[in-house]
């Protein structure tokens, strides 16, 4: 599945803050979106995987494809990692959960409580329920935040892989992960003061 | 050797192991005893008719039900002062059993008061005090299930315990001040020795009396047993996770 | 059995519930110590196995 | 779906879960009417049925705010959004999950509270009966609360303050119900608007809470 | 101190802060009341001194779960213990600010509402007084339920479990004492029996707060 | 101040996680531990702070020195990002927050909620509040997480500041910061599962 964004306009708190993003992910690859804090980053990946709506712009191919992974990583603190995995495992339709255990090497941690892990112990779950949900496009915001040298090269391995069997991945980061993938830095895409983009407050401008 | 050498929870399994079976043996007995007698072996008062036969459980889970509540305090305390743990597990331990002695307690009372009062409930003071006993109990034992670090746990409803305990004996005050009551007065004076009640009622109800404080200390002994082994294995797999 | 004349009900239902309460706490206790027993006789093997 | 449910009533049993809680504060508000309005039989009586139907809907009510808020909080909400689940059902799902752990010891325990408040005998079928009928109807309600003020940190109290309007309906005639059932008079009117309420609720609402969680989550 | 005094007032003002919640939520229950045990003048008026205690009690309660649990969430507890304040002085401080935004509020509506459930013209102002009387004691000890539960996910509602209890004394001195007072009669000892668990309360309380806050944040 | 912990052992869910952490934090410098995730840099920081108790061992010249920052910024939402800091600086007994904004760049944001910042730029306010504390030991729990570059460099550019002013800082973290410091690996500290260091469970055992 290609994804196709074209001429995107985004808007965060009423205020235009990205303006004409068109990118495209083919199967296969790996794209990185770079820009400093505020470029709006975080406002694109949630458009693209449809928690918000555009002001303008056309994305296709989308629907039913896409495996989020933000900030939060929706883990409940009162069940164990294996029932955590499991039960996203079944919201998508799947039951096995070892290839996503065997990634980021939490056979040793299955059956704590996730709120008993360490940061980036919690990460790594986080990014372990990706793998259960065998959708081909993965949109990661900031995926290494507190992730150690080994994890950083087991999620790029699960990237890889993931890419070889013709995913995809849209992810935005500071810092280098190590993987062979394009750059699309958002600078400038930036919306000036001044545009007139659609927001919805600009009745009043 | 000071009785603290038990505090370790190994050595108090393997005392508590040791004295249980007897503990069990005179519990099971003298409970079924007490009832039985009570049950079958007293006649009719002439007021209450054969509802007095309610007072072998009435009393005696009354009683316990507030005594497992002191006991809690008293082992609270200990583990706020001494950090002894089979004196917290014991406090957890009890609960339970002090819950449902406290419900026991009210159903019974319940059911004794539809003939003599004309009404399942009223809100005397003891009757009430009670209530507010088993919301005590209810709160006690729900912190304890909340709360994920067994010594956060142990702390935090050690120190509800205190505080609980303060507010309880203010409470029965209040009650009291805000309605007078129905309920009888104490008939067993221990300290006196004085007592209202018939020779053929009083013995098996000393001997009932006697039964449910034999069965709460068995049972809480067995569950502060559970408590240790289940925190036992849980230290084991803790640490069994660590050399992975 | 006794005659327990027209308060049956209550003097029955008393015994009653309180044999039920009691039979309830006695079984949950002792499933729970059972339980934690055999796992606690689990991982004591276990942890023997790995030295 | 069934993942969902599972998961959910396997939570609420979970260490601070909240399972049992709202049937402690309904026991607790029962408990505490005799304090404020005095223990006199007669007027605990007269008062019965509408009290404990206040006391089940504020149990209710204040259960709602862990209903979305903590899987919003973790990030789950965003997920289950892009999950293969129509959105319509994960909150049809959550009401039936806060229903079996809030609603239903709620009915199963009326009958014992009442006789705490000296209800007259009469009046335990029909407070039983209505309280089955609408508790339902006050978890789906709750679902829509609930999804109205989920962006909102502790929305608890706001969520109380919008919801309860849509309670009146439900309250009037379930309390009703009961009221007249304990006096002995007819009631099966009220028992059959009231199941009206909650079936079209059941139908209805939760089109109106997918509705409104999706912008929520904007 | 006097910077979290006002950091706390303006957050409770600010959107979705709470300020007004717990007036709203006694409104409604008020409200609902008439609803629930049917509108007889002559039966409301003998129940309203004591649901008007109950209400104020229950809005008090509901605002408490956000007086330490977001402060937790954000982890400005833990900065605020490294800070150069002991302890109890910041649980007292919340104590307060929780007390000048819910209980004042409460008792300075108290009587519009009591219009509305048919309060007899003496009740008013023992209700008024018994409420101003008691209503620091709600807050100084539901910061001690709340500093209890502020490691526990929304422990709302254990919060409402283990506070309620702890709430009887106060309110039947101060429920008895409204009630008395529109029925008429004397009514002094319980006001100073209230006074006396209030300052009991305000003087002990913080201390079991700052303990039990500290092993919570471990 | 020069901040000494000495033999220190340390416990977390009952289990000991590091065992004889012993380290010295001169005045002037700065220390940064480094560990796999899990390790134990998150509860050794903690309780260096005072916010959990160790199992044995002793911790010097801490009292009332430290200001802390660790995975939560302790900011609120509703509060803008100028009420936010005046806050904290108020508690600390301080009133002056201009160096705090400036160093961080956020005169821009100032009269902005802190809720309706981006991640990195919550980040920024939570480092600046370290600033208007005016304490001397900084103890820092992954400080540069969701930071651009711009903005590490603005982190490194504080620290060096306070530490030419005598004050020091410690500081765990995965990835390089630029700063010249001293670096402490905590592996070799990790408790082995047989350890019996005074766990509040090894009476169990
Ligand atoms: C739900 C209702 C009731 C509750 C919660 C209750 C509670 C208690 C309590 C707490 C005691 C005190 C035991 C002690 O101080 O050692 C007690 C004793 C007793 N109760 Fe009740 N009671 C209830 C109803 C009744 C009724 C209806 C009767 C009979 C008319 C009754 C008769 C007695 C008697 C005879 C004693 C023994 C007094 C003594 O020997 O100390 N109770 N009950
Ligand atoms: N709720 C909000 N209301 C108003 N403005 C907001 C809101 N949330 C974010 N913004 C603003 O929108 C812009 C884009 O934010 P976004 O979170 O997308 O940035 P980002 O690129 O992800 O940054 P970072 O690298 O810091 O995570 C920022 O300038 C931010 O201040
Ligand atoms: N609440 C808890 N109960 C039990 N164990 C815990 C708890 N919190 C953390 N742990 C464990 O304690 C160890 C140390 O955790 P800590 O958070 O200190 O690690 P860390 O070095 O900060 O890791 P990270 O780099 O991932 O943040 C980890 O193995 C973790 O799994
Ligand atoms: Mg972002
Ligand atoms: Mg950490």
């Amino acid at each position: 599945m290609t994804l196709h964004v074209d001429n995107l306009t985004l808007a965060r708190g009423g205020v235009p803050v990205l303006t004409g993003v068109s990118l495209t992910v083919e199967p296969g690859q790996a794209l990185i979106l770079r820009g400093p804090n505020g470029a709006g980053k975080t406002t694109l990946l949630r458009t693209i995987t449809g928690l918000q709506p555009p002001l303008s712009g056309q994305i296709t191919g989308a629907e039913d494809q896409i495996a989020y992974a933000g900030h939060a990583d929706g883990l409940k603190a009162t069940l164990s990692v294996r029932e955590n995995l499991m039960f996203w495992a079944q919201v998508f339709g799947r039951t096995d959960i070892t290839a996503a255990l065997d990634a980021y090497a939490l056979h040793p941690l299955a059956d704590r409580l996730a709120g008993t892990l360490s940061a980036g112990q919690k990460r790594r779950l986080g990014l372990a329920r990706l793998l259960v949900t065998g959708r081909p496009i993965w949109i990661l915001d900031e995926p290494t935040v507190s992730l150690d040298k080994d994890a950083v090269a087991q999620f790029a391995a699960a990237v890889r892989a993931h890419l070889g069997q013709g995913g995809s991945a849209l992810m935005a980061t500071h810092i280098d992960l190590g993987l062979e993938a394009d750059v699309l830095d958002l600078t400038p895409f930036r919306a000036h003061a001044s545009a007139r983009a659609g927001a919805s407050d600009e009745a009043f401008l | 050797m000071s009785i603290w050498q038990y505090a370790n929870p190994v050595k108090f399994l393997a005392l508590s192991e040791r004295v249980q079976p007897v503990l069990w043996v005179l519990a099971a007995a003298s409970v079924i005893t007490g009832l039985v007698w009570g049950f079958f072996g007293t006649p009719d008062d002439y007021r209450q008719g054969s509802t007095v036969k309610i007072i072998f459980i009435h009393v005696p889970s009354a009683m316990m039900a507030i005594n497992a509540w002191v006991m809690m305090l008293v082992t609270s305390l200990i583990w706020l002062i001494r950090r002894h743990h089979v004196s917290a597990l014991a406090a957890k331990a009890a609960a339970p059993v002090g819950m449902v002695m406290t419900v026991i307690a009210l159903i019974t009372g319940a059911l004794w008061g539809q003939p003599m009062w004309g009404t399942w409930w009223a809100w005397d003071p003891r009757l009430t005090s009670f209530l507010i006993l088993f919301l005590f109990y209810l709160g006690y034992i729900a912190l304890w299930a909340a709360i994920e670090d067994p010594d956060t746990a142990a702390d935090l409803t050690s120190i509800l315990c205190l505080v609980g305990s303060v507010f309880a004996l203010l409470s029965r005050y209040a009650v009291r001040f805000w309605n007078q009551g129905l309920h009888q007065g104490t008939s067993v004076p221990v300290a006196t020795g004085g007592r209202t009640v018939d020779d053929t009622f009083f013995v098996p109800l000393l001997i009932s009396m006697a039964g449910f404080v034999l069965l709460f200390l068995a049972l809480v002994l067995y569950r502060t047993g559970t408590e240790i082994r289940t925190r036992r294995a849980a230290a084991l797999l803790a640490r069994a996770e660590r050399n992975l | 059995m006794p005659d327990l004349g027209k308060y049956a009900f209550e003097v029955l239902s008393s015994y009653g519930a309180t044999l039920l309460l009691l039979a309830g706490l006695l079984a949950l206790t002792l499933r729970r110590g059972r339980a934690a027993r055999a796992a606690l006789k689990k991982i004591e093997a276990e942890i023997k196995q790995d030295g | 779906m069934i993942a969902l449910l599972i998961r959910d009533l396997r939570l609420a049993l979970r260490a601070g879960g909240g399972f049992g809680l709202g049937l402690a504060f309904f026991l607790i508000v029962t408990v505490l009417v005799p304090f404020s309005v005095g223990p006199q039989p007669e007027l605990l009586g007269r008062i019965a049925a509408g009290v404990l139907w206040l006391g089940a809907l504020l149990a209710c009510l204040l259960s709602l705010d862990r209903l979305l808020a903590l899987d919003f909080e973790d990030g789950t909400l965003d997920l289950l959004v892009t999950a293969p689940l129509p959105l319509e059902a994960v909150v049809s799902i959550k009401a039936l999950a806060h229903w079996l752990t809030t609603g239903l010891p709620l009915v199963l325990a009326a009958p014992v509270l009442a006789v705490l408040l000296n209800l007259p005998p009469q009046g335990f079928a029909p407070l039983v009966i209505s309280l089955a009928l609408g508790t339902p109807a006050l978890s789906v309600i709750g679902t829509f609360g609930a999804a109205l003020t989920v962006g909102i940190k502790r929305g608890g109290l706001l969520l109380s303050l919008l919801v309860l309007p849509l309670y009146v309906p439900t309250l009037i005639f379930g309390a009703e119900a009961a009221r007249r059932g304990a006096m002995g008079m007819q009631h099966d009117t009220y028992l059959i608007m009231l199941a009206g309420i909650t079936f079209a609720t059941i139908a209805l609402m939760p089109f109106a809470s997918a509705a409104v969680l999706r912008m929520g989550l904007r």
